[in-house]
């Protein structure tokens, strides 16, 4: 039970913390807390450190686009610490409440906005074993919780007593309800590419050279990854659709009447929501912690024992400090793929005027939804066909070293898996996709292939 | 270190049920009490989310996802509508008779006693051991139901392929019927609402809109009181060819 | 000495603890189904009582909680009451949509034009 | 209990909804200053849209009937303070038509150079600003940063970057420093490939097109009605520039000169081309989209963007015939000078359209009426006829494009 609430992704360091440092077989309770609090810490520091860098780039990056330097003086030459002594600020800011707001709801509300951000990264693997907790339909979590924080925004616009508020909550609700359809299409592409809902999974397949990320995979997942940004930036609400807090026509949208450290914690959601689906993109799409250049992998071959390759995953047979190593390599790549999918985000608000309301509904409803149902399809048929990809996915080498048992193998779908013959694996597949009753005497094969599935899913 | 061998992690289970047990229920009842519509459904929505928790905690990973994605999301339009059908007279609140409250108790009530009194009658399902036993077999994989489920949807019930039952053991039983049933039924009802959400476009508004439109007018004005308007102030005389586009392509758009 | 030998505070959670957390979240819907005059009300009443029913098919269908369970059959039933639910929220938004376009409330007692 | 709503352009909706009365301004971000608008929206539909004017009135035309008409000179920078000359050259000029005062020849280019000068740098604002209406940020940065440098000219010219005071009754306050010229040549070789950049991130953007093109339409008629001058009536289609079609006293300041009014031909359906010689080949400018209409804010946002080629061209002439011209800069009347009895108007085209000055002389040195006619507050009645049945968006773009300046409304 634990496994599954508590901390599965810390179960591993939860083991080496109470057998090494407290001299304990089994785990405790205690320790259980421990790792969940430190990953709970871990994880709280990737949106308010993270929130704390990303306002200082926009500055400066903003700044750099507007010809000018942006901040220089606050913490050295570069403005390092401009954040932290707005944070001071607003700490230091009086926090009122508009007469007419519904003061239990305009209190709450930019909590909520944060928890959802924050619950999100529950689920997100920054590596090969570093989640915090490792949820099965990752994917699915991720997109749902994140979907919460919509919530907050309302809640913050009703209760802010302001017309100009509610119209930036009725904007947001409008967009980011729309906006889910195409966004969940694209996400639901390289799952079924993949064959799972499992982050780590998904981002184990991708290692290697950069051709087996899965935004290669073929040209509707290339189209399905574009889909996916623009979709994403305007379910996190940044410009160009970032109407809910037009500044030129809402005064400030559904923030309009916050102040001081309420006003922030919505950034930190913002910067935060901004963070997650650029790591999720990297996921996704783009080979998540694996670099361009599969170093990892070549770290892995460089300590390998050769005795153990044969029997099982890469990582096993390699001292467990490189296997740490490699885990914090692949931390620095995906945090430096996302941190590049937020600077273009960036890059994009600060080049771009705003889109109308109804542009902002065409845009997705007229383009992203097609181009993404077409892609939906189009992948489907490729995967289907089998038709050539780059990518050379070799689905034994997928593990997750969060469980043993896994280690085998994950199995693949229609033919990919050169353990099966092909045609046998196309006869089931077919037959199950025309819904009609497994044959009695491919049963064996039925049974295998459907205990495997549920094995390594 | 007695104290923590002793607390096995066998409790997490009990506590982590308490918390969203409780949640849950707090909340419901919150929606039951509050009169604010807004409020209501922002209960709604922790009620559902921690349910969503204990969903979780039961090993339906992927329904525990679902439940955030859609009824707490579905939840999320409830809110909006709760705000649109208000936003006029704020805070609206629509007070029960004291009559129906006491009858609504003692039917609630006994329902309840009933209820309870039947969840708690069946001695197999109060068997802790059953589920110490479960526990103490963790296997995580228990919990990775989302390909079974996603097959099952299809047709193949792979969870039943080592069944006795020789005719589950063929991995047949799939729920695809039932699945393209409620397929159908949601395009439908998608289509329905549509149709239904649509007034007769007419401008013969049953209860006169611009008699609305001036009362409201009236009481803004009485707010911001240098605003003068006269709600009768139209000229449809004076137009001119480009504003009529102009109102042809709004009107493109509102239907947008 | 702290051992085990202490009498857990609370018992091990079983089916009867999810059924009765399943029972009061229906009760209270109903009594939210008889009470609230406000359409949205019921609908979100509604939305209890299905809520609570759900959470007696997964109780009956976790593999942590009985031996004999229903297995995969209770997580897909909850799922299609989910989606179900999700369609008749559709309507009933639609029907309370249509309801304030002609009477301009959402107080269902001003639902009585059929009466004789 | 039925009703019907006459104007086609309120808009009846599927879903019932109430309207909502909603203060826009004075302290609002894309006002321009303090405007306040009272929008009546229905949902995002604004239906009825009331400027309301006044929070920035001064009783500047009130101060000039107790002061000389020199001492009156600053006033009128305060009036368009972001074309503070033009506001002087406007003054000026019907000072000096009253006294029937004639200036040199060298005065004469001196006042095209800051004159046009001025409009570079008021259009720059209003199309820096004009992004900012539709949310992006960086263009207006671009733009502040060539108007500064237009700033740093009039400042070695006249020691002031926003009140300039620099163009009086009888002349100038002073000649052009030595090497201005120069200063100002070079300024125009940076400026020119600017030009680009600017269509590039606005006029060609298609997002921009998409919130400009079609919003806001304005018909010749519509823009003639309500009296609308300068960028706006030609935005619409009507050729008419001060600048050509004005008095005379004014129009034989630009004799001899070369440019073009900037107004759509409405035969070919293009503007005056204006890939001239002096500017390369390199300025490459955007096709009219097919989306805009004529006297949309699309149109209106292009004049002005190609107003600002022509006032280069202005000025490039300008300096040359300065450096070669006969005479000086032209002194200034003196304080008390007493004014003849009698009255005079006179109208220029400033860079928001036609400003024009009243002035009634009891034959004191105190005129006994001061009068100004602004272009803004025309241009600025036409919002609610054109704001009808927009978006709330398009409140900010249909507002931004009349490029409205209160401290010339509220005087």
């Amino acid at each position: 039970m634990i496994g599954s609430l508590v901390s599965t992704g810390a179960s591993t360091v939860t083991e080496f913390i109470s057998q090494n440092i407290f001299g304990l077989d089994d785990p405790n309770w205690f320790m259980y807390l421990l790792c969940g609090v430190i990953a709970a810490v871990l994880v709280l520091h990737v949106i308010a450190v993270g929130a704390l860098f990303f306002i200082w780039a926009e500055r400066k990056i903003a700044g750099r686009i507007q010809d000018r330097l942006g901040p220089t003086r606050v913490g050295g030459k570069f403005g390092w610490l401009q954040t932290l002594a707005d944070g001071v600020k607003l700490i230091a800011k009086e926090d009122f409440i508009p007469r007419d707001a519904d003061a239990p709801l305009f209190k709450i509300a930019p909590y909520i906005a944060f928890a959802a951000s924050f619950a999100a990264f529950l689920a997100l693997p920054f590596a090969d074993g570093a989640v915090a907790h490792h949820v099965n339909t990752a994917v699915f979590f991720v997109l749902a919780v994140l979907g919460l924080e919509v919530f907050g925004v309302i809640l913050a616009g009703y209760a802010s007593g302001s017309k100009w508020s509610l119209f930036g909550a009725m904007r947001e609700a409008a967009q980011v309800v729309s906006y889910e359809v195409p966004l969940g299409m694209c996400v639901v592409i390289p799952v079924f590419v993949a064959g799972t809902m499992n982050l780590t999974t998904i981002g184990e397949m991708q290692a290697g050279w950069f051709n087996n990320w899965l935004v290669f995979h073929d040209p509707f997942t290339f189209i399905a990854a574009i889909v996916y940004f623009t979709c994403a930036t305007a379910s996190v609400n940044r410009a160009p659709f970032d109407l809910a807090e037009a500044e030129s026509e809402l005064v400030a949208g559904f923030h309009t009447e916050y102040s001081g450290l309420r006003w922030s914690f919505f950034f930190m959601a913002e910067y935060g929501s901004m963070f997650l689906v650029s790591a999720l993109a990297s996921i996704l799409f783009f080979g998540g912690w694996h670099p361009p250049i599969p170093i990892d992998i070549w770290i892995l071959e460089a300590f390998a024992d050769p005795d153990l390759v044969a029997a099982g995953p890469l990582k096993d047979a390699v001292p467990s400090l490189v296997t740490f190593l490699v885990m914090l390599i692949g931390i620095a790549t995906l945090v430096a793929k996302s941190v590049i999918g937020v600077v273009v985000m960036m890059w994009v608000r600060w080049t771009f005027p705003r889109l109308r309301i109804d542009q902002v509904m065409a845009t997705c409803l007229k383009y992203c939804v097609p181009i993404a149902a077409v892609c939906f399809v189009g992948s489907m048929t490729w995967e289907t066909l089998d038709l050539p990809s780059m990518n050379t996915i070799n689905r034994y080498e997928i593990h997750e070293d969060w469980s043993e048992d896994l280690a085998v193998s994950t199995v693949g779908e229609d033919g990919v898996d050169p353990e099966w013959p092909e045609d046998e694996n196309d006869d089931e597949s077919s037959e199950v996709m025309d819904g009609e009753e497994a044959p009695i005497e491919e049963d064996s094969v039925a049974v295998q292939n459907g205990l495997s599935l549920q094995e390594g899913e | 270190m007695g104290i923590l061998a002793a607390v096995n992690r066998v409790y997490w289970h009990e506590f982590f049920f308490m918390l969203f047990a409780g949640i849950s229920v707090v909340f419901a009842v919150c929606v039951l009490l509050t009169q604010n519509i807004v409020r209501m459904a922002f209960y709604l929505v922790l009620s559902l989310g921690s349910t969503a928790g204990l969903f979780f905690l039961a090993g339906a990973e992927f329904v525990g996802a679902m439940q955030l994605m859609i009824y707490v999301g579905g939840t999320l339009v409830l809110l909006i509508f709760g705000v649109m059908l208000t936003a006029q007279q704020r805070y609206v609140k629509m007070n029960t008779h004291p009559t129906d409250w006491v009858l609504a108790t003692i039917v609630g009530g006994s329902l309840l006693v009933l209820l309870i009194g039947a969840a708690a009658g069946v001695d197999s399902w109060k068997d802790a051991s059953a589920s110490k036993k479960a526990l103490a077999e963790l296997d995580v994989d228990d919990a990775r139901t989302a390909t079974p489920l996603g097959l099952a949807l299809t047709g193949v019930r792979v969870d039943k392929l080592d069944s006795d039952d020789p005719a589950l053991a063929n991995g047949q039983s799939g729920y695809l019927l039932p699945f393209i049933i409620v397929s159908v039924h949601l395009l439908v009802v998608l289509i329905g609402a549509a149709y239904m959400a649509r007034t007769k476009r007419s401008a013969t508004a049953p209860v006169g809109r611009a008699e609305r439109a001036r009362l409201n007018i009236m009481q803004m004005e009485h707010e911001t009181d240098d605003v003068v308007y006269s709600a009768s102030k139209q000229s449809s005389s004076s137009l001119l060819d480009s504003d009529q586009s102009q109102a042809e392509e709004s009107t493109d758009e509102a239907q947008e | 000495m702290f051992g085990l030998e202490i009498t857990p505070v609370i018992a091990a959670i079983t089916v009867s603890h999810y059924l009765i957390v399943g029972a009061i979240l229906f009760v209270i819907g109903a009594v939210c189904m008889a009470t609230k005059r406000n359409a949205l009300g019921i609908l979100m009443g509604i939305e209890l009582v299905l809520n609570g029913a759900n959470i007696n098919f997964i109780a009956f269908g976790s593999p942590y909680l009985r031996d004999d369970n229903l297995g995969l059959d209770g997580q897909l039933i909850s799922l299609f009451v989910i989606v179900l639910a999700a369609a008749e929220a559709a309507v009933a938004l639609a029907i309370a949509l249509n309801f304030y376009n002609n009477h301009n409330t959402i107080d269902i007692d001003r639902a009585d034009e059929l009466k004789g | 209990m039925s009703t019907k709503v006459d104007d086609p352009r309120v808009i009846e909706f599927d879903v019932r909804t109430d309207e909502m009365l909603i203060n826009m301004g004075p302290q609002h971000p894309s006002t321009h200053g303090v405007l306040r608008l009272i929008l009546r929206t229905d949902g995002e539909i604004v239906s009825e849209v009331e400027p309301h004017l006044g929070y920035l009135h001064r009783c500047a035309e009130k101060i000039g009937e107790n002061l000389t008409p020199r001492q009156w000179v600053p006033y009128t920078d305060r009036m368009d303070y972001l074309a503070g000359m033009n506001m002087n050259l406007g003054w000026a000029l019907v000072v000096e038509k009253l006294l029937e005062h004639d200036l040199p020849e060298k005065a004469r280019h001196l006042r095209v150079i800051i004159s046009e000068m001025g409009r570079i740098a008021s259009h720059l604002v209003g199309m820096g600003a004009y992004g900012l209406d539709l949310g992006t940020f960086s263009p207006f940065l671009y733009a502040f940063r060539e108007r500064e440098k237009i700033l740093d000219l009039f400042e070695k010219a006249c020691g002031a970057r926003l009140t300039y005071s620099y163009l009086t009754p009888g002349g100038a306050t002073g000649d052009l420093p030595p090497g201005w010229v120069d200063e100002c040549r070079d300024f125009l070789a940076q400026f020119k490939p600017c030009i680009p950049e600017f269509h590039e991130l606005l006029t060609n953007n298609q997002i921009f097109i998409g919130r400009t093109a079609g919003i806001g339409v304005m018909s010749a008629a519509t823009a003639i009605n309500y009296g609308c001058t300068g960028p706006v009536l030609r935005g619409s289609g009507v050729p008419y520039d001060l600048r050509f079609n004005g008095e005379e006293r004014y129009t034989e300041m630009y004799e001899g000169y070369q440019f073009d009014v900037i107004v759509q031909d409405p035969e070919t359906g293009k503007y005056p081309d204006p890939h001239l010689e002096e500017f390369g080949d390199d300025l490459d400018y955007p096709e009219i989209p097919k989306e805009a209409i004529l006297g949309d804010c699309w149109h209106r946002f292009y004049v002005r963007m190609l107003e600002v080629v022509q006032a280069i061209r202005l000025v490039e002439q300008a300096l040359d015939k300065y450096e070669s011209a006969s005479g000086d800069w032209g002194q200034p009347i003196k304080l008390t000078q007493k004014l003849p009895k009698g009255e005079a108007y006179l109208e220029t085209e400033a860079p928001r359209g036609q400003m024009g000055f009243y002035l009634v002389s009891t034959g004191d040195s105190i005129p006994w009426r001061v009068r100004a006619r602004s272009s803004c507050f025309c241009n600025l009645s036409v919002t609610s006829e054109l704001c009808r049945g927009t978006l709330l968006a398009d409140v900010p773009a249909i507002v931004g494009s009349l490029d409205v300046v209160m401290g010339e409304i509220d005087r």
